[in-house]
């Protein structure tokens, strides 16, 4: 709604919380750190630099799909939202959300110049439904000083295993060198990592657990052996156990355990605790991807932040005002990629002032394996939610493993066959 | 009864312990909320120890919508217990007090009406208020809990507990039926009124669910919307004295809002005695 | 708020009717008119949306249009899916260890602190105030007491050098969990409405017990209770409608896991309904749960008439 | 200002009939005196005519103007209910105030009404007060008060006075009576104090099980009380009953034979009687005197000390029990036998029904 | 069992005095009636010797056992309260069954005390109902039954016939009075009445003000008032209070001059006494006799016609006003003037302390 002659104001809907208090009022992105602060900035930096848009932020909190949900049935969404690409297809099906082909291509954003990845995420039935603004995965983070206790060190880089065996086999040297155990995993009230992690080894065995996007295949033998692998680990106390999230953080930040299985977002993090003298990871961080445990192929599974413009009746300035916007959001994907998360955008992978950031070099593999599931794949968050329990109960003991993966190809399987 | 009985020690020490175990997790809440998120991402045993810091409520009142959502809160919460107390008190009167055909039954079907989930009548009433445009506005967030029969059990239940010669009294002073209720019984009914008022505040400032997905405009955001919105994700790890500062900014109100009802009770108490 | 007695007095004054009728037929339109208000709130915001659920619950439903009459499929459905019998289970169980816990502990909090002195207000005040958070930092406080990596409850069972319980991983403990999570949350409900009662109940009558030589036991059962008989009633119904409905802490601590131990009806609902779009099945699955609630509610009401005898 | 009439109320409570057909009517400013044992109905009484209660027959008049269709408020009566019913949360003022203030009394002239009716009933240092803060007597008066300053067409009064302590019971009664004189409104007053209701009434209505034995002066009922009922029930101690045979002789009058076969002659005519009577003597007119020297000899049951008189109990031969009054310093002793006389003139005859055959001669 | 013995009895509320060293022996069976002006502290005298409040200071003996220091459920003693104080949701049954149970008592035992209590008070068909179903005077005697089964060492009554009807109200008086002839248990028993106070005790003690003024038997009370409170508190009609001054002359006896000038020579030995004195008069000591027969004139103000007595309301030439109680049926009329007769010889005077001549001679 455009008065008279006032700026066009348009509705952007994201998560990544609030942080006004430092940053309500700053333009300047480059002294900006983290997620919140980044974006926080950029968008001031817009509105100061288009006098004639108006950029009105509605902050939700994460992930904020039941909010989206609700506006879109009351009728009056807001322009731009953030949204995971696993989830573009529940919304893009439905025409929930507009394709922006035309748009983007309007204000000169060219979808050949996305990453792999990022093209893959944000493309359904031929159409780019989103602006790809970073991918992220879950990556090894590595606590140094302890590999190098427990000789895993070898010319300044840690040993990655290449295999099940030597995954294993690592592990006991590691517990055995420092009493400490070789993984940290969050396990407790745990949404996801269960199912990415089986994802990743699952891409890696070549398994086509989703060859039909309305079915998923996991009674098989590649799931059973992924299962297996974690249960050993689990049994053999080669990682920890009843920990949360936060507990899990913290225990890496403590140096309780080797590597931690986290996303990339914790990078900036760790890196400055690395700093930090007298704290246990000092000088003895590193972060390297998943290491490939099986020969089929190299993978891991990742998903990548977004944004999408939801079905609305809109004035043809609005809209053109939404595209400058996604045009500068694009521009400047090399401030947001300092979060940690990988750029989606080829250019900035290349550009040197990306790889200068800390570790990126380390990571850059991943912008050729990182993988998102098929495109036609629905109900992400409920189907990772799902695998995630009953991976859980597999691997502390509740279930047989074959029963579980029995169960969690069942009740996928029944989200997605109930689907309108 | 002011002879002491067998046992009262154990009672007393019993309490102790319970209020200590009440006791414990908020004072925990306030240290954790005078801890920098930093600290935090370590472990939360340096909540036991300095340095303690301010931070987060500044980042909480450096935000400048924290008021906005703040009056918001208080806007709907107050608008609700008002409206409550005001239908309940005037139904449960009439359900008490005044003959008229059909009336058991009705009441037992507004009983019936306690056990109304909200998540069964919550999507149509989302519908509905989308089709009269009440979404995001203030009659949108309270409307919903004028609705809760709670109030109207309570009251009634108070009111037929009331000795019947004061209203008659009051007839035969010349006061309508009205007028009875508004200066008689309504005022004899405080005790009840205040803890009616305690419940439906609280439970309106707490309220999470419909005011998410009514107020989608961070404009119209309540408290609890509010500050959910400007956690980031995995709030609870990377942001927890943030979190926790919220909590305590987000009681505040209740607590005074208990304080003034309480004294109420206790004068009910007073004039009942 | 004077417009709403004037009809009633227009009436009272107008000519004179048949002896009798006048004076019933005035407290009639009276008593309407004070009902009236909430009647129409009741309908258009309860009775209305609760009717369309039923009726949206016959159908196959998506939360973005489409819609496919279905008739009973929803339900057939419902009782088939394992999930849902689980759910039902957990909510129940949840029920029996909440409700009585909240009842007896509010009554004897509200006996132990039914006095005048000072401390009594301040250990009302603080027994109160946990009712005073909202879910979220509630869960969140817990978190850290059940958590067995470094929690409260762990580092006491280190003292007694016994391993730590994963409250909130282990099938057998994260429903009991979170019922004690919700006991520690709700407990200012029933102890303000038991306090309110105890003072409404008369001196004298325990002067008369005492002179009676009823010790305090005894005053307690024979006097004190069935004084306040109505209020518990109100409490136990109130607690039954609240904790059938329980949803925020089993999402937040355990999301229903492991193994949907802990799943409640509410929450299964939610996963439904707002994640998966289902809405007809997540409306048949609520009408069970409101057919549960109200069943369960008027099992109390029926059981105290029993006892009342009258 | 009229006085009151009804005509054939009836007044049930589910299948419980509490108002048999009561006819009363009571002149303008008349002050009338509900006497009757508890549960007869004299509550009920009051609440029909003041509204509170629907009636189920009958029709009810003030002033000549038709008023039971008319709400309490309108009907233009103030009532002091046996429990006070004072607005607890209002000071003694604001009770007495409500009541003009809903029918849009002047602010100044309220005030000159409470004060007046607070000097009258000695409560001016209390007007400020709840009622919580006040003593039993003290609530009593408010009650009063709040009647009086309303200046109604009729007064209703239901025990008003039973918990004040005797001395401000003699107060307040006779403030009543001097109110009643002074304002001259008709008054219609429920107890079951004897002395209040001979001294106060104008006229006595005693109800006996939903019905009105016998409206009359207090006098006509203590001298001739119309049943056996109203005789025993008025008048402390109560009038001895002593089952009697009517037997021929005594000339004009009845002559009746007590149980053990004595002789009493009455003053009632007499006429062919058969069947058992009841004769009825107020304790004063049996008079004590030397063992032999009266009519029959009795044994002193026991005796009560009242100060200015004294009853004394005796059991006749025949076994019935009667009491007598005798003067302060009766010289009587417990166990002692006496004579006693009858003052046959004095005495009522009672027939099966209960009926005074003296009156109905 | 013994007696009851109070020793300097104080009592605070706050800081308002409220029992200020009261002392009092009641021997064992002793029937003590407590009369007093409300508010004088009747019953928290009952309430502190139940047990109910504690004492600030003094001791509280029951058959020579100390028990100040007990609960009020060791004590022995049974309470029938001001406001009876049924248990609402116990029956009239449970209701007295209650206390028994709690100290034992065997089934059968309990039946029967029931039984026999309820046949005594007249509720057997009330046994089974609950207190709300009943009516004003029912509860009265529910809560005496509850008192009567338990069999306590002793019985304290706060003014439990007050709501009872006339008729309703001697029956009881009466049990009451036989049923402690039967048990013989000390009673205290408060209230406000003459007649229940005259004819129920053995002694009666007179309370004012936080203080006891009296204690004596009915006669003694009623004869020899020991102040001029207790003289006008007994009696009703009041005492008259005369303001007189004492004048030469008499001989033996004192002779008092009234306002107006008028002798009276009274039966109290003469003393040489200066300034105001009070002559107390019993209403029966004036006798009434033809205008200008008697000691002096007075006109009639106004006349209670009580059917056995009659008040008579008279105005002195002085400006005194004064009450005489003649016979049924007096022949006076308002306003006609008649002579009175002072009976000397019944005179009380009062020196300015209030404290009876005729006592302390
Ligand atoms: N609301 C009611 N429902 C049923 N019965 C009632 C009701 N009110 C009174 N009664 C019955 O009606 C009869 C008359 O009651 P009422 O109060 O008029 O007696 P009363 O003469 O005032 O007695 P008291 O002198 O003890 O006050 C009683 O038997 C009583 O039980
Ligand atoms: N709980 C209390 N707190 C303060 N003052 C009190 C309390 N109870 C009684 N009093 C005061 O103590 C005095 C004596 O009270 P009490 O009830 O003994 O009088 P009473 O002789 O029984 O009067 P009544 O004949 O009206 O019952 C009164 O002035 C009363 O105001
Ligand atoms: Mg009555
Ligand atoms: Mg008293």
């Amino acid at each position: 709604q455009r008065a008279a002659n006032g700026p066009v104001e348009i509705t952007l809907q994201r998560f990544f919380g609030a942080c006004d208090a430092q940053y309500g009022a700053s333009t300047d992105v480059a002294a900006a750190e983290g997620e919140c602060a980044i974006i926080t900035t950029l968008v001031n930096r817009f509105n100061a630099q288009n006098r004639d848009v108006h950029v009105k932020v509605n902050i939700v909190y994460w992930p904020g799909y039941d909010q989206l949900s609700a506006a879109l049935a009351a009728g009056d969404p807001p322009d731009l939202v953030t949204m995971h690409q696993s989830v573009i297809s529940d919304y893009s099906l439905r025409g929930l959300i507009e394709p922006l082909d035309a748009g983007l291509k309007s204000v000169g954003v060219d979808p050949t110049g996305f990453t792999p990845a990022a093209r893959a995420g944000v493309t359904r039935g031929g159409h780019v439904y989103a602006l790809p603004f970073d991918n992220w995965a879950m990556l090894w983070h590595v606590n140094m000083n302890l590999f190098r206790a427990a000789g895993l060190v070898h010319n300044g880089k840690p040993v990655m295993p290449r295999s099940p065996d030597e995954l294993l086999a690592q592990a006991r040297q590691f517990t055995r060198a420092t009493g400490k155990p070789y993984l940290i995993q969050s396990m407790v009230n745990e949404p996801s990592a269960y199912a990415r992690n089986l994802f990743t080894f699952l891409l890696q065995q070549d398994s086509d657990f989703f060859a039909d996007p309305r079915h998923i295949k996991l009674r098989t033998p590649q799931a059973h052996r992924v299962l297996e692998l974690f249960k050993q680990l689990y049994d053999e106390g080669l990682t920890t156990k009843n920990q949360d999230y936060t507990a899990a953080t913290a225990a890496f930040l403590n140096g309780q355990g080797g590597v931690y299985l986290v996303g990339t977002w914790m990078i900036g993090t760790y890196d400055q605790a690395a700093r930090q003298r007298g704290s246990p990871l000092a000088g003895g961080y590193a972060v390297v991807p998943y290491p490939q445990l099986y020969p089929a192929r190299d993978a891991t599974y990742a998903d990548g932040h977004s944004w999408v413009v939801p079905a609305a009746q809109r004035s043809p300035e609005k809209t053109r005002a939404i595209f400058r916007l996604l045009r500068f959001l694009k521009d400047n994907d090399f401030e947001w990629s300092r979060t940690g998360h990988l750029p989606a955008y080829a250019a900035v992978i290349a550009s040197a002032r990306w790889r200068a950031l800390p570790h990126r070099g380390d990571i850059v593999r991943l912008v050729d394996t990182a993988t998102p599931l098929a495109p036609g794949v629905q109900r992400q968050f409920l189907v990772q939610q799902i695998i995630s329990e009953e991976m859980e109960s597999a691997i502390t003991g509740q279930k047989p493993i074959d029963a579980a993966l029995a169960d969690a190809e069942h009740r996928v399987n029944d989200v997605l066959f109930n689907l309108l | 009864m002011a002879h002491a009985r067998p046992g009262r020690w154990i009672a007393v020490a019993a309490l102790a312990v319970a209020a200590l175990a009440m006791a414990a997790p908020l004072l925990w809440t306030l240290l954790l909320s005078l801890k920098s998120n930093d600290d935090l991402l370590r472990g939360t045993a340096v909540a036991f120890a300095p340095p303690y810091t301010l931070r987060n409520y500044g980042d909480i009142l450096g935000h400048s919508a924290v008021f906005g959502w703040l009056l918001n809160s208080t806007i709907v919460s107050l608008g609700v217990t008002a409206g409550v107390l005001t239908l309940s008190s005037l139904a449960g009167y009439g359900f008490a007090r005044l003959r008229f055909p059909g009336r058991d039954i009705i009441f037992i079907l507004v009983l019936f009406g306690l056990a109304i989930p909200e998540q069964s009548v919550i999507i149509a009433r989302h519908q509905m208020f989308s089709a009269l445009g009440l979404h995001n506005s203030y009659g949108g967030l309270i409307f919903p809990g004028l609705a809760a029969p709670f109030g109207v059990f309570l009251m009634t239940q108070y009111f037929r507990a009331m000795p019947k010669e004061l209203e008659e009294a009051a007839w035969l002073d010349g006061a309508s039926r009205f007028k009875t209720f508004w200066r008689i019984l309504l005022p004899l009914s405080l005790p009840a009124q205040a803890t009616l008022g305690i419940f439906t505040f609280l439970s309106t400032w707490n309220d999470y669910w419909w005011p998410l997905i009514s107020a989608t405009n961070s404009s119209m955001y309540t408290l609890t919307v509010g500050v959910a919105s400007s956690q980031m994700n995995f709030a609870q790890t990377n942001g927890l004295g943030f979190l926790m500062a919220q909590a305590v900014f987000a009681s505040v109100p209740i607590l005074i809002v208990y304080v003034i009802f309480q004294r109420y009770i206790v004068a009910g108490v007073r004039a009942a005695a | 708020m004077e417009a709403l007695d004037i009809p009633a007095l227009a009436h009272e004054a107008d000519a004179v009717p048949p002896r009798g009728w006048s004076a019933a037929a005035s407290e009639a339109r009276a008593g309407l008119l004070f009902v009236a208000p909430y009647l129409i709130v009741f309908g258009v915001l309860l009775v209305y949306p609760l009717l369309s659920g039923i009726w949206l619950s016959l159908h196959k439903a998506d939360l973005f249009g489409g819609a496919r009459f279905i008739g009973v499929e929803n339900y057939a459905r419902l009782f088939r899916d394992d999930i849902f019998r689980q759910a039902v289970w957990n909510t129940c169980t949840f029920v029996v260890l909440t409700v009585p816990a909240l009842t007896v502990a509010g009554l004897v909090l509200a006996l132990a602190l039914n006095r005048a002195s000072r401390w009594s207000a301040i250990l009302r005040g603080l027994f109160f105030s946990s009712s005073v958070l909202s879910v979220t930092i509630v869960t969140l406080v817990w978190r850290m007491v059940l958590i067995p990596d470094g929690g409260l409850i762990a580092n006491l069972l280190a003292l007694a050098h016994l391993p730590p319980v994963p409250f909130l991983s282990d099938t057998r403990f994260a429903l009991p969990a979170v019922a004690l999570t919700t006991v520690w949350w709700c407990i200012g409900l029933p102890m303000m409405l038991f306090l309110a009662a105890l003072q409404q109940v008369p001196k004298d009558l325990y002067e008369a017990a005492a002179l009676d030589n009823a010790g305090w036991w005894r005053t307690l059962w024979r006097i004190t209770l069935p004084s306040i008989r109505r209020t518990a009633l109100v409490v136990v119904v109130i607690e039954v409608i609240l904790q059938f409905q329980l949803f925020g802490q089993a999402q937040i601590m355990t999301l229903g896991g492991p193994n949907n131990a802990s799943l409640p009806i509410v929450l299964f609902i939610y996963q439904i309904g707002f994640q998966r779009w289902d809405i007809g099945y997540a409306a048949a699955a609520s009408e069970i749960l409101f057919c549960i609630i109200l069943v369960a509610a008027m099992a109390q009401f029926f059981a105290s008439r029993g006892r009342e005898g009258t | 200002m009229g006085g009151v009439s009804l005509r054939g109320i009836c007044k049930r409570f589910g299948d419980a009939l509490v108002l048999d057909n009561v006819s009363l009517e009571i002149g303008a400013g008349e002050f009338v005196v509900v006497l009757g044992p508890s549960g007869c109905g004299k509550s009920t009484l009051l609440r029909v005519i003041a509204g509170l209660e629907t009636i189920d027959a009958g029709e009810i008049e003030i002033g000549g103007e038709r008023i039971d269709h008319l709400p309490p408020g309108k009907r233009g009566v103030a009532m002091v209910f046996q429990s006070y019913a004072l607005y607890p949360h209002m000071t003694v003022r604001e009770n007495m105030a409500f009541g003009l203030d809903n029918i849009g009394v002047s602010r100044t002239e309220t005030a000159r009404r409470i004060s007046d009716a607070a000097r009258m009933l000695e409560m001016e240092q209390l007007l400020d007060r709840r009622p919580a803060a006040l003593s039993g007597g003290q609530r009593q008066r408010v009650a009063i008060g709040r009647a009086i300053v309303k200046e109604p067409r009729l007064f209703m009064f239901d025990e008003p006075l039973s918990n004040l302590d005797a001395a401000l019971r003699v107060r307040t009664r006779q403030e009543i009576a001097s109110l009643h004189r002074r304002i001259g409104t008709a008054m219609i007053f429920v107890t079951h104090d004897q002395t209040e209701a001979m001294t106060l009434a104008d006229r006595i209505v005693v109800m006996n099980q939903r019905r009105i034995e016998q409206v009359g002066t207090p006098l006509e009922i203590y001298r001739n009380p119309a049943t056996a009922f109203v005789a025993s029930f008025v008048g402390a101690p109560a009038m001895n009953m002593l089952p009697v045979t009517a037997v021929p002789g005594g000339g004009a009058f009845q002559r009746v034979a007590l149980a053990d076969g004595a002789m009493v002659d009455t003053a009632v005519p007499a006429a062919s009687r058969k069947g058992a009577l009841q004769l009825g003597l107020r304790p004063e007119a049996v008079r004590l005197c030397a063992a032999g020297a009266g009519d029959m000899d009795a044994t002193v049951a026991f005796v009560e000390f009242l100060g200015d008189k004294t009853h004394v109990f005796l059991s006749l031969a025949g076994g019935d029990r009667i009491v007598a009054v005798a003067g302060a310093t009766a010289p009587v002793r417990e166990g002692e036998t006496v004579g006693v006389r009858f003052d046959g003139g004095d005495a009522h005859l009672f027939d099966a029904d209960g009926r005074n055959l003296r009156i109905m001669a």
